[in-house]
């Protein structure tokens, strides 16, 4: 439908703008460093993602579809703490330690899916209850820390498998899963219509709470599968301290990737950069020895700028695409594509 | 034991990893290590580690390749940290722990959180076999989420047991800062009104403790009443030198200007070859310590 | 083997909005529910699509009776339904919509190849022009119209449910709906169609039914049945045209050259208690126009004078000073505040006006009920959330918080008018706005899609083409037959 | 309308179930302690409620109207730091000391308010980032914390007129202003309608900016008091750790108190309710002696329950409303006022 020829790279460059303002970032700090891009740092903050982006890939499912997860940080302390206490069982097994970890991490994201989604209780305070009671819990069952696991449970966290290391490869495979899962599957697409319109979506005949029932559950295993992720990484599952204020962190990362907590809209596309964001953007601040205090100022103005960034590009964007709309379509014809009410721009949505 | 006493060479930059920034003590101790450090030609690197173990481990990984030749890191986790440890020390660089021992450490700077939970836990049980015959009613506001808040603990529990078996405690409270001590003891005092001592883990829960008294009609300088803690702090500092009675009666606190000449000193001598741990005195302040305000001018005061 | 309801209640708190009703659905037969707004038809609809469970009842789905459907249910035993508000996914694009629900599927995955193709097919079936890869959010509300007939016509239903379909269309694809609908009829479908459009009842039903308060109260069928005897039934009287005084006032509005997107600049102008007509096809750009004046959007050139002052209109409140006030015509995205009680919706402007400083609570009740008595609000509870009324009375407590809020409104703009009204409160709106422009002498500018409607409003006609005020008629000379006819002739002609 | 004959106190409840579970707790509590309701107790749950609600005022009013101001916590350090500042300057004197303390904080919402509501940017991530970047900046201010101010200023925080303490006084009066600012002023109302539906608001000429707006600069200001109130109680002003986490805090009372996060909805006799609620149910698990893991599981849970029952009740009080309309209303009378959307409740919202 486009008369003028547009390059795919521009037009996706505009679309996810994060992305520019990510390549800006790790170069100029590549030439103000020279450490940046070494394997070894690369290596470092890609593990640090990967842990965040295996909780975000489901808790960004639940977004779109319109519900909310606050309880990552507890399932994530959850599943360490869980896998810790099998490996020092008398079956100590690493796949037994991952699966107990995250079916005790599935228990709680069902307690949230009746809550929330058979209940119709409040998302947001629901998952931030559960936040609390999963975390005294989580210290309960081990109120001193577990550590010094066998090698085959640490392989989850620092082994390597052709070279890539092991979390890394398990978010690659949550993000392609998801991906695939709502680009092509029909419980993809009704996410996307449950969490635009419920009602529209129960009028089509959809599962409306079997959807996010399932999206629930699974974020509770994923998140504590980052946790065993994390306890075989430190070698150590204290409870009180893993995936503090991590329910932030990937909230954060989720918004920054461009997904609305009203629901309805986003992609793994968005979900990958804004965890790689929030990832470099920490490590560059250490390079770059910015002194503490500093930080906490540079990250907050990074994550206001990279979302003005963003909005204003997809201010440009509609601008754009309305202009050549203009050109390029009759005026009676069909509302030009993206040509989007142009009100609500005025409206400061 | 030192891992690698090899990795011995002239330090020229150290990498101090404090993760509770958001401590008084953090922002009273860096500048007196940068200090000393400028004084000796050497510079200072910080982490900003938000109190949060994985961002402590990230910060501490991403650093490892840098041009730091020695860290002087303070374990959240010391378990979580010995992998970490290990690259530093495998990359030729020297890791001292602060506050704790590694396995892959060059050496270590100590500090015994037992010991000065003790310290405070003995002090209290003296005062009230002293005052009031060795009995009363005592809170304990405690930190079981840190390593060094459950050893602290565990030390003032021991330390009271011992010298005054007499005392009953009666509440066990979670509790860092100033506003959760404030909050805790206010509700511990009404359903105990004649609770007489409150120790605490840190000393910002005590200072909270301490305005709790004052806010519920205790006066400052009530002959029965004892608050104490560990760590340093100025409000409670600056109490104890406004009268010898204050009922802010006992902090065991390092001494931030015999920190930072360690720090840098360890750093420099493990870079000398010289393992040998250096083990930190603590102090025991009270109302009649006459080093009292030097201790206030170290702290910020 | 046909479709039908038996004895069906419903109850939403208080309201019996249906009552005990019978009805039957025979294969091949356009059945038309008719009633005035809340009389209970999009209720029997909600019933039968499984948006909500009759209270008692039972439902006739292929000659099995049923307590209540689940959608899925309702779509699978052949009921594809189109709802009044339309209930599609805006992020999604024009055929995942389609196929909502029901995805084509290969090996679990969505077979989008297989869908686009079968999309293209129904959407060339209802002569729609956009591809099936389009983004909902993306299409005008014809486009989005066609979309959701598109969607029941794919599943080949058996009982087709059609909402006020037409309510939001111009009466090209009104024409193109009401072919599609007899061919369907031919096919044996059986057709459930409401409306409040008298003449498409006359022209497709074979058979009709009147509610009223959620009762039947006339049901016949169609053979020597005439307009008026359905007028009669449904309980409204004809709105024949009321003539007025030619009005005589000074110039009220003028537009002077304003420019509004890509248009080219229009010249317009209406005198005190003068009551202007927009006429044209669907996208030429009327609301675009109203919505320019008011301040929505932006105006790219040209001078707006309002009583000979140069007024100011970057943004609605702006406007609302320089005098200017509009309906909208997307009512319910645009204007409903659906969780906030009635007399909310409708006093919201009012409120600053009447405060000094602090709210006056009576006179704001005072003004609701005036606004309920003039348009026949039902039910007339100011604390009932715009949520729970019917369709129609939302459009009614919309128009009434323009009609009754303003004092110092010189010029109205008026966005379609009655779309979704009944016959009756058609009316009654008719006289609330003549009144309004007469006796208030203001300037009103009135778009609609319904030429009858012009006939019976307006004063002066301007027909819109292609974003250009093209001709300026006076109404004195004008049928619907010319209207139709002026909107199809070129300009250049 | 009401044909049977209700009592006013028995709606009021069925209104606001948190009520009774208020009072449940109260009285089950004090029948186990015996202290719950002892004066120094009472004022100790006061003074702390007193705090959260000065801040939670104007959040509410933000979250009603469809924003969020998650940087309260750092506003509230802010304002202690600033006011600590002033006291210890050479122009100490309480009064200025307040008006600059919300000064500053006034400068936060003003910088919230621009973004989230003039830029149009997202407000939860603004305000996000906004809280890392002023928790920064609180700590740049005053890395060494602040303390022993005069008694003049400690009236603030520990001082009583009449028998009741100044923060409750403060609390009160913020709390009745906005009551009276909802219910009666015509902004008031445009609060709702612009957390109902920004379009709709702004097509009616409401000031749909000028509104928030106005509510972010007061949300810092207010928190930034409720901060200088806490130094004054303290008598220290601890830049790291004043109000941490108090964010969370202040939302959990707003949701509690049946404001909903999708706007358009709320009372201040809710985040009363919320904030007393919060206050008591910590204060009671001390007073039980629960343990502080257990603590966690317990109020996490209660949280969860405390939802639920008002949701609960919402849902009986729908059916009563329905029954005693059937009951006693005509056939085709006008609807009940409580019987709301049966529908919603079917799509199972
Ligand atoms: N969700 C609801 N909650 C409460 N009452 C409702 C609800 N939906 C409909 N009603 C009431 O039921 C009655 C019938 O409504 P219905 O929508 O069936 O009317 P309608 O005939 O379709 O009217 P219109 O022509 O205005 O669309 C009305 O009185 C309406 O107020
Ligand atoms: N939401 C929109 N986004 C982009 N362009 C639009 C939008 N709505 C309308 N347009 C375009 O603006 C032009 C004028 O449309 P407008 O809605 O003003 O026409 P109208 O005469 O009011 O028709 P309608 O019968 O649809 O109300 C058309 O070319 C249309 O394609
Ligand atoms: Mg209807
Ligand atoms: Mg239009």
């Amino acid at each position: 439908m486009h008369s003028i020829a547009d390059s795919p790279l521009r037009t996706f460059l505009l679309k996810n703008p994060l992305i520019v303002l990510l390549i800006l970032l790790v170069v100029g700090v590549q030439l103000s460093t020279g450490s940046l891009l070494t394997w070894q740092n690369m290596r470092g903050v890609l593990l640090d993602a990967s842990v965040i982006a295996i909780a975000a890939v489901p808790c960004a499912l639940l977004i779109i579809a319109g519900y909310i997860d606050l309880s990552v940080g507890a399932s994530l302390a959850l599943g360490g703490v869980v896998a810790g206490h099998v490996m020092h069982g008398s079956l100590a097994s690493a796949p037994l330690a991952v699966v107990l970890a995250m079916a005790a991490g599935a228990l709680v994201g069902l307690v949230n899916a009746v809550l929330s989604t058979v209940l119709g209780l409040s998302p947001f305070i629901t998952t931030l209850g559960m936040l609390t009671a999963v975390r005294g819990a989580d210290q309960l069952l081990s109120p001193l820390p577990l550590s010094g696991f066998d090698a085959s449970f640490q392989f989850l966290g620092i082994g390597s498998v052709a070279g890539i290391p092991v979390p890394v490869i398990i978010a690659t495979l949550v993000m392609v899963l998801a991906t695939l899962f709502l680009a092509a599957t029909p419980a993809g697409r009704h996410v996307y219509a449950i969490g635009v319109s419920r009602e529209a979506a129960f009028l089509s005949g959809i599962a409306i709470r079997r959807i996010p029932f399932f999206l629930y559950v699974a974020s509770g295993a994923m998140a504590a599968l980052a946790g065993a992720v994390t306890a075989a990484r430190l070698n150590s599952a204290p409870a009180g301290q893993l995936g503090l204020g991590f329910e932030l962190t990937v909230l954060t990362a989720i918004l920054l990737g461009g997904i609305a907590l009203t629901g309805g809209e986003g992609s793994m596309l968005g979900v990958l950069v804004g965890v790689l964001f929030l990832g470099l953007l920490g490590n560059s601040l250490t390079l770059l020895g910015v002194t503490s205090f500093w930080q906490n100022v540079a990250s907050g103005l990074a994550l206001v700028a990279a979302i003005g960034i963003t909005a204003a590009t997809h201010e440009v964007r509609k601008r754009v695409a309305a202009r050549r709309a203009q050109l390029s379509a009759p005026a009676t014809g069909p509302a030009a594509p993206a040509a989007s009410r142009p009100e609500s721009a005025e409206i400061g949505s | 034991a030192p891992a690698s006493s090899a990795a011995a060479g002239p330090v020229d930059k150290i990498l101090f990893d404090f993760p509770f920034t958001s401590l008084p003590i953090y922002a009273a101790l860096t500048p007196q290590i940068q200090a000393e450090a400028k004084e000796r030609g050497i510079t200072v690197e910080l982490t900003n580690d938000n109190s949060d173990l994985s961002t402590q481990v990230s910060n501490l990984t991403a650093k490892v390749a840098s041009d730091v030749d020695a860290v002087i890191s303070f374990p959240m986790d010391p378990a979580s940290l010995e992998n970490v440890a290990s690259q530093y020390t495998a990359a030729g660089k020297l890791w001292i722990t602060y506050a704790g021992d590694l396995e892959a450490q060059t050496t270590s700077l100590k500090f015994s959180f037992e010991k000065s939970g003790r310290m405070l836990g003995e002090a209290a049980g003296e005062w009230a076999t002293q005052t009031t015959g060795g009995a009363g009613k005592v809170l304990v506001i405690e930190d079981q989420l840190t390593q060094i808040g459950r050893e602290r603990t565990e030390g003032i529990l021991a330390g009271l047991k011992e010298s005054a078996p007499g005392l009953e405690v009666v509440s066990q409270q979670q509790g860092v800062t100033p506003e959760e001590g404030l909050t805790v003891t206010s509700a511990v005092l009404s359903s105990h009104p004649d609770l007489t001592m409150v120790l605490a883990a840190t000393g910002d829960a005590a200072q909270g403790a301490y305005q709790a008294f004052l806010s519920s009609g205790r006066s400052e300088t009530d002959a029965k009443t004892y608050v104490g803690g560990l760590d340093g702090n100025l409000p409670l500092m600056q109490a104890m030198t406004k009268s010898p009675d204050s009922i802010a009666r006992a902090l065991v606190t390092v001494k931030p200007e015999e920190i930072a000449p360690a720090v840098v000193d360890i750093a420099v001598q493990a870079g000398e070859g010289n393992t040998a741990p250096i083990d930190l005195p603590v102090y025991m302040l009270t109302p009649g310590t006459p080093e009292l305000q030097s201790f206030i001018t170290s702290f910020g005061g | 083997m046909g479709f039908g309801i038996r004895n069906l209640s419903k109850r939403y708190g208080a309201t019996l909005a249906l009552d005990d009703v019978t009805l039957d659905f025979k294969p091949g037969q356009v059945h038309a529910l008719l009633g005035h707004n809340g009389a209970g038809k999009s209720t029997v609809i909600r019933c039968l699509g499984g948006g909500a469970s009759p209270t008692a009842g039972t439902i006739e789905v292929n000659g099995e009776q049923k307590q209540r459907l689940t959608p899925r249910e309702s779509r699978e035993a052949g009921i594809a339904i189109i709802y009044q508000h339309l209930s599609l996914v805006d992020t999604l694009s024009v055929s995942d919509n389609l196929f909502l629900g029901d995805e084509h599927t290969s090996r679990g995955l969505v077979d989008q190849q297989r869908q686009r193709r079968e999309a293209q097919e129904v959407l060339d079936r209802v002569g729609a022009d956009f591809a099936p890869t389009a983004r909902v959010s993306q299409l005008s509300m014809g486009a989005r119209q066609l979309v959701e007939i598109a969607k029941a016509l794919r599943r080949s239903a058996r009982l087709l449910v059609l909402d006020e379909p037409t309510a939001a269309l111009s009466p090209v694809e009104s024409a193109r709906l009401a072919a599609l609908v007899d061919k369907l009829r031919t096919e044996g479908i059986a057709i459930v169609y409401v409306t409040h459009l008298l003449e498409e009842v006359v022209r497709l039903a074979d058979h009709a039914t009147v509610l009223q308060n959620g009762r039947v109260v006339w049901s016949a069928q169609m053979q020597g049945v005439s307009k008026a005897d359905l007028v009669r039934a449904v309980g409204g009287s004809s709105h024949a045209r009321q003539k007025n005084a030619p009005p005589a006032g000074a110039t009220v509005l003028q537009l002077e050259g304003v420019v509004c997107g890509s248009a080219p600049p229009v010249d317009l102008s209406a005198r005190a208690g003068e009551i202007v007509g927009l006429y044209g096809l669907v996208g030429s750009g009327r609301t675009r126009l109203l919505e320019t004046v008011f301040g929505v959007r932006n105006r790219r050139g040209g001078r707006i004078v309002v009583d000979g002052v140069p007024a100011g209109t970057a943004s609605p409140s702006e406007a609302l000073r320089a005098g200017i006030a509009l309906i909208p015509g997307d009512r319910l995205k645009q204007g409903l505040f659906s969780t906030l009680p009635a007399s909310d919706n409708v006093v919201m402007p009012a409120i600053a006006r009447l405060a000094a400083p602090f709210r006056k609570r009576r006179e704001e009740r005072g003004l609701f009920s005036q606004a309920a008595r003039d348009l026949r609000l039902h039910p007339a509870d100011p604390r009932l959330p715009a949520a729970s009324f019917s369709g129609g009375n939302q459009q009614k407590l919309l128009i009434g918080r323009w009609l009754t809020a303003h004092d110092r409104v010189r010029v109205l703009l008026v966005d379609d008018p009655t779309q979704g009204v009944d016959v009756g409160a058609r009316a009654e709106i008719y006289r609330v706005i003549r009144d309004a422009a007469v006796q208030r002498g203001i300037a009103v500018l009135v778009a609609s899609n319904d030429p009858e409607e012009i006939v019976a409003l307006a004063d002066r006609c301007v027909i819109f083409q292609d974003g250009a005020a093209v001709a300026d008629l006076d109404m004195e000379s004008v049928d619907e037959a010319s209207l139709l006819a002026a909107i199809h002739t070129s300009p250049t002609s």
